[in-house]
């Protein structure tokens, strides 16, 4: 480069007076820079949030480092979801740095940034300054919605999820193939490794929506944030303030959680079963990390009748407020339903006995073989305990109520399951099978079978997508080999010694006009079917049985054949009485029971707490 | 009368003599303001060293108690009428420094503002608009946060005060503070 | 690595100092106390002669404060950082001044914002703030949001004006 | 070398010796930021810096807040040239969690860091146009800086706080057509050049105001630490592009320009020849940068925890090095956090020695041919 002096040299800058400025006229012209009119078109301005996908969920509240937004209830917004908050973010523009985290971080995209930025607040002379920053937060602190939506800025779009900071794919655990699978009654899901849940854990948000979806409140976001950690011990810590029985839940749980999950909006949702099965899974022995403090015993009896997850979980958590429990149960091994329902496959006894043992190694007295009714009457419980807890569950199957039902060959779900967990079941290799119903229980029985070498049809009375069974059971039993028929009624079972056959009609679906699932309607149009078969099950449903209670009990608790009422803590109108499980709850699957044990012992310890 | 006010307020809203006391990171977008790409002296306004020839105080964004302390002397040396503008949002409630022990959350605690700006920082398309906006108001007479300093004197003095002369510490700490002079 | 990274690094190691390299031209080495003074002026004896910077840590588990001296080498493109650890509740140095005269203005800075005193800076006079009366801000003890809320006279759930929800509070 | 006479002062005369600021609010100083001189007569006896006007407390903020959510900060700790800051904490962060960034991520970090070097090199001449009185220099460097903003602003939706790197590599892709847009602003940029040259360098003005002012020896520059422009105008050829190279910069061909005088004229050209080379490697940028991914995946920001440790990243900076000293004790948030402003040094240090005995009229020209920004030590 030159650097010699010349004088003139500045000069020759002069020829610039002859050409056109490139001032930007008055504000807001366009730059004739970008494709678009105006500033970039990734510019980062003031918010929009639709709120029709809005969750409020707060994740852009925490995300946000100046912390401007604030989340506040609005009464004019519907939920996105069964499972979305009418929180909406309020953003403080006397805060905001514009740097498009919340957006990044927004689960539904649902918050953008438009291209809009000029707004200035001229506060009047009349105003007293004490309270002028409440006329300027009026003006500087507003909800965004849709108004400037018409020029998004820094938006996140579908297809570039990966430049945000979300990551929406899961990470599956290792799983047996499904040709593998169908011949072995081994458990063919494997619990995650150290890193997968790690990697998985680390995609919690924190946000808490699955808090409140789960039947029993557990705490979700700080076992999934020890997890992150690599921590499992003080993961299981938190799991087990609400719920003993974890790793049961890690492996059958229902995970109501997982569909309120917020990453699964747009993309996959955490898999927080499988978490919580890795944390329980990787701990040897649950006392010594939980370090519970139990209180002194206090003298007081209890009693639970049913050792299923709620007689375990009232039993657990009382145990630790200092009561004495004594667990009675008909059959000879603990867990009701996750003992003798639950097929191998998805939990090994193995598994379900290191939680139940865990729990009656508090001290907690298990009584089995012991019906009660038959081999101890029920009044002499009333008399001899101070409270007594009833979580008997659904042990009475519905019925067909179709012709031919009294044949040899025509089992119920339960049944079944109780003898294929015996393995007492028949010998099914070759042999026709078909499952009526479309729920959990319809789906293990067919699920079994397969594994017992049966050919398997299920038969449900609406569409697949209606079956209450979960969405990943039905997959799977497809998978592997399961054929199901959708709107099939039963009519008729045929057959002299057993079973030969069985007619159903396809019934006619009758949309809900309230968006229900459809109404089956068989009429004379209807096309019937006959099948051959060698076995029908049956698995439409289930019961209490409430037959061991006396009469008035029955009538005073206002047990109507189907459920038991109770309050929030598991009482009932009879003093000393409480219910819990699927006798009471409205959901009927094992973490509600767990929940309904857990508010039992609060019930119970409230109850005589004040009676004394 | 009223019209000779009139007409100076016209005149004093078409030449707006701006402190150039660059208090933060505003700072960085009125260089671009003041020359040729945006060039604010088609609105009048020019940059001014000293604050006894100015009629704007910008304050470009957050303050930290030093400077503080300098821009309220700058200010009180200015002469009547003078306008105070906040830029951006760390004068509005703080900004990104909301939490920071140096950095005053709220400015038009120690002095009247005239005219927040949103932004962070404000484009120099925003500040030209508050400059116009600012011209309307001073020609309609609106703007007159000066006389507002003047009548709530006491309060805002006493606000200057609590944070600059302080004379215990803030979190009264049991521990003992060792320092050496 | 660079060649000359682990050649110092083993030869400070022969000094019965802890070295590490932490990038390929990076190290450290950590010093006790009463060595500083001839580990540094060694290290500048050996071509570590520009000051970089000196940093403080507030281990307050440990009830410690870590000095980081960082020296850079133009010939060997090394980078070293000389870590002194001293106890919290005698926050006392040796001032480096006599080895470079930068140092003054950094152990002004820590003195100010750690309260450490460095015995022999003639100037540990405020610098960065005006008038501090409280504990030095960088110790990890000092609550910035509380102070500032105090001072300011803010608070941070009505600062908004709307009331936050609440998580739900389980068991 | 040798320095203008000075008029021999009569110490007795209590208006000879006097107490002057410069700054916080002077036309003369960059930024917010203040010296005080003793003056005798025209002549600076003793000189006292007084930084902390911009002290914002960065370095315990960012211990409150994410790994992630401090992106958002840090920009504004060198506002002039804030891309710097992000790169040389993502680097940091980057080493110590273990993340690879994939090459395209390189690449586009190299072009943001250089269009950043040559936006701060021709902000920096408007400094010297205002600190010499030529006040078209402000206006062209200024305008023309403009013109990289709008790229900026297109790549990144900011303009002059970015937020654009992320660990792992950057938030957003190149946009389509932005390339061909940046080549373009480069062969404008290049044809501009000789009319700075004109307009600034071969000024007589600007010669005589700056030539044998601030003289800084090599010696000198390493014993204060003096890094970046100023220490190779002052001749020792120490570029961490070229050193240590990081992110692809070993990829690049370039060179360091000598000028080796070591006063504020050389330091002035120094930085208008640097920026040819930047342009130069920007030109490389384009032409070499690799298809793929522009972004190695991470966690979350409420569960990024990067592994205990400690390390120093530094970047080449317009100013010198830039440098981020991270401590983390493997948790969500950093433990510690310290910046090294490169004007730090020079400005509150070197200063106090470099200014005694310089005429008050060279103050100006001194603080800007070391392009002392006061945010990057105030923090």
């Amino acid at each position: 480069m030159d650097t010699k002096k010349n004088a003139l040299a500045p000069l020759s800058a002069l020829k610039y007076l002859f050409k056109k400025p490139h001032t930007v006229r008055y504000p807001k012209e366009d730059l004739d820079v970008f494709e678009k009119e105006g500033v970039s078109p990734r510019y980062r301005g003031f918010h929009t949030n639709d709120h029709s996908k809005c969750i409020g969920c707060g994740n852009c509240a925490s995300v946000c480092p100046a912390s401007a937004i604030t989340m506040v209830e609005a009464d004019d917004v519907k939920p996105a979801n069964k499972f979305a908050k009418t929180y909406r973010p309020v953003i403080d523009y006397g805060r905001c740095c514009f740097c498009g985290q919340c957006v990044d971080v927004c689960p539904t995209g649902s918050l953008q940034m438009s291209r809009e930025y000029i707004h200035s607040f001229h506060p009047d002379v009349s105003i007293p300054p004490e309270e002028e920053p409440e006329k300027v937060k009026e003006d500087f602190i507003w909800r965004p919605d849709q108004t400037y939506a018409n020029n998004p800025g820094y938006v996140r779009t579908p297809d570039d999820l990966l430049g945000k900071t979300i990551e929406f794919e899961r990470t599956d655990p290792r799983e047996e193939p499904a040709d593998k699978r169908k011949f072995s009654f081994a458990k063919f899901v494997h619990t995650y490794s150290k890193e997968e849940a790690k990697k998985e854990a680390t995609r919690c948000l924190g946000c808490g929506a699955c808090v409140e979806a789960c039947p029993n409140q557990l705490h979700i976001p700080e076992y999934i944030r020890s997890i992150a950690e690599e921590d499992p011990e003080d993961s299981l810590k938190w799991i087990y303030k609400r719920n003993p029985l974890p790793l049961v839940c890690g492996e059958v749980c229902t995970h109501q959680c997982e569909e309120a999950c917020v990453v699964g909006i747009q993309g996959e949702p955490l898999a927080i079963r499988w978490l919580k099965a890795y944390s329980a899974s990787n701990v040897e022995n649950y006392l010594e990390v939980v370090e519970e403090k139990m209180e002194k015993p206090n003298g007081k009896k209890l009693a639970a009748i049913g050792a299923g997850p709620a007689s375990l979980s009232f039993g657990y958590y009382t145990k630790l407020l200092g009561y004495d429990v004594t667990i009675y149960e008909a059959e000879d091994k603990p867990g009701g339903a996750m003992m003798w329902g639950i097929p191998k496959y998805r939990l090994p006894k193995e598994d379900l006995m290191k939680d139940i043992n865990t729990i009656l190694s508090l001290g907690i007295k298990l009584k089995t073989n012991t019906k009660i009714g038959k081999d101890m009457p029920f009044d002499k419980l009333l008399k001899d305990y101070d409270a007594v807890f009833i979580g008997t569950g659904n042990s009475k199957p519905m019925t067909l109520r179709i012709p031919g039902e009294e044949l040899p060959g025509v089992m119920q779900g339960l049944t079944f399951m109780h003898l294929v967990n015996e393995e007492k079941a028949p010998d099914l290799k070759g042999k026709r099978l078909i499952v009526i119903g479309g729920g959990n229980v319809a789906m293990d029985v067919a699920r079994s079978s397969i594994r017992l070498g049966a050919e398997v049809t299920v038969i449900y009375r609406r569409r697949i997508a209606d079956m209450p069974a979960d969405p990943e059971e039905i997959k799977e039993a497809r998978e592997e080999g399961v054929e199901f028929v959708e709107a099939g009624v039963p009519l008729k079972i045929y057959g002299e010694k057993s079973v030969e056959a069985l007619e159903y009609a396809i019934a006619s679906l009758v949309p809900d006009p309230n968006g229900g699932r459809p109404r089956p309607v068989v009429d004379e149009n209807s096309p019937h079917k006959k099948v051959k078969v060698d076995y029908v099950v049956a698995a439409i449903g289930q019961h209490p049985n409430l037959d061991f209670l006396p009469e008035d009990i029955q009538e005073k608790i206002g047990f109507d054949g189907r459920r038991v009422p109770v309050d929030d803590f598991g009482r009932t109108s009879v003093e000393g009485l409480f219910f819990g499980g699927d006798l009471s709850n409205k959901r009927q699957d094992i973490i509600s029971a767990i929940g309904a044990g857990l508010r039992a012992a609060k019930g119970v310890d409230m109850y005589l707490a004040s009676r004394k | 009368m009223s019209e000779w006010k009139d007409l100076t307020n016209f005149f004093r809203g078409r030449s707006f003599w701006m402190l150039h006391y660059c208090t933060g990171c505003g700072a960085m977008e009125l260089p671009p303001t003041m020359t040729s790409r945006w060039d604010m002296e088609r609105f009048g306004v020019i940059p001014m060293a000293t604050p006894r020839q100015a009629d704007i105080l910008l304050v470009t964004g957050y303050l930290s108690l030093k400077s503080l302390k300098r821009l309220i002397y700058t200010y009180e040396q200015m002469h009547a009428p003078k306008w105070v503008l906040g830029f951006g949002s760390c004068t509005i409630n703080g900004g990104v420094y909301w939490d920071s022990y140096n950095v005053i959350e709220r400015l038009d605690k120690y002095l009247p503002v005239d005219l927040y700006i949103a932004g962070c920082m404000p484009r120099p398309e925003a500040i030209l608009d508050s400059f116009k906006k600012l011209r309307e108001l001073v020609e309609k007479g609106e703007a007159k946060g000066y006389e507002k300093y003047v009548k709530n004197y006491e309060w805002y003095k006493a606000n200057q005060d609590r944070v600059l002369k302080r004379t215990k510490p803030v979190l009264q700490k049991p521990e003992e503070v060792t320092r050496s002079a | 690595m660079l060649e000359s990274v682990e050649k110092k690094v083993e030869e400070l190691k022969r000094m019965n100092l802890e070295a590490k390299a932490l990038g390929d031209w990076q190290f450290e080495v950590l010093v006790p106390r009463e060595r500083t003074a001839e580990i540094l002026a060694y290290m500048k004896a050996t071509g570590y002669k520009t000051f970089i910077h000196l940093a403080c840590v507030d281990w307050i588990d440990d009830q410690e404060f870590e000095l980081v001296y960082n020296l850079e080498n133009y010939d060997e493109k090394a980078q070293a950082l000389v870590k002194v650890r001293i106890p919290r509740n005698k926050p006392e140095m040796e001032s480096m001044m006599s080895i470079w005269g930068l140092c003054q203005v950094y152990e002004r800075e820590i003195h100010e914002f750690f309260g450490i005193n460095f015995i022999g800076n003639p100037n540990l006079k405020p610098f960065f703030l005006d008038e501090w009366l409280d504990i030095p801000p960088l110790r990890k003890d000092f609550d910035t949001l509380a102070f500032s809320q105090e001072l300011f006279e803010f608070k941070e759930d009505e600062s908004h004006g709307i009331k936050a929800p609440k998580r739900i509070e389980y068991k | 070398m040798e320095l203008r006479p000075l008029n021999e002062s009569n110490t007795n005369d209590k208006y000879k010796t006097y107490e002057l600021f410069i700054g916080p609010n002077h036309p003369g100083i960059s930024g917010n930021f203040s010296y005080v001189l003793d003056m005798e007569g025209h002549k600076i006896a003793n000189v006292t810096a007084d930084p902390g006007l911009l002290h914002r407390g960065f370095e315990k903020l960012m211990e409150r807040r994410l790994w992630t959510q401090n992106l958002a900060l840090i920009p504004r700790i060198c506002v002039p040239e804030p891309d710097v800051n992000e790169v040389a904490y993502c680097m940091g962060v980057e080493h110590l969690a273990g993340i690879e960034v994939p090459k395209r991520a390189q690449y586009i970090r190299v072009i943001v860091l250089e269009m950043a070097r040559i936006a701060a090199y021709l902000f920096s001449f408007s400094g010297v146009g205002g600190a010499t009185g030529l006040y078209t220099a402000p206006n062209w460097a200024i305008g023309d800086r403009d013109y990289i903003l709008d790229l900026f602003e297109w790549l990144t939706g900011g303009r002059v706080y970015h937020i654009y790197q992320y660990p792992g590599g950057v938030k957003m892709d190149i946009p389509d057509g932005w390339l061909d847009k940046l080549s373009e602003l480069l062969d404008y940029l290049e044809s501009r050049l000789p009319e700075y040259d004109n307009l600034i360098f071969k000024n007589p003005i600007l010669q005589k105001r700056t030539k044998g002012v601030g003289y800084l020896s090599a010696e000198d520059a390493i014993e204060n630490g003096i890094t970046g422009p100023n220490l190779r105008a002052s001749g020792v050829k120490w570029d961490i592009r070229k050193a240590q190279p990081y992110l692809v910069y070993d990829e690049l061909d370039f060179d360091i320009p000598e000028t080796g005088d070591g006063d504020a004229f050389s330091r002035f050209v120094q930085r208008r020849l640097e920026m040819e080379e930047s342009i130069k490697i920007l030109r490389q940028c384009i032409k070499q940068i690799p298809d793929g991914p522009y972004r190695e995946k991470i966690p979350n920001p409420f569960q990024f925890r990067v592994p205990a440790g400690t390390y120093y990243s530094k970047v080449e900076s317009s100013k010198g090095e830039f440098g981020y000293f991270i401590v983390s004790n493997g948790d969500i948030k950093p433990y510690r956090v310290y910046v090294r402003g490169p004007s730090y040094s020079a400005g509150l240090y070197y200063a106090l020695e470099a200014m005694k005995n310089m005429r008050i009229e060279d103050v100006p020209v001194w603080i800007h041919s070391m392009d002392i920004c006061p945010p990057d030590f105030d923090r």
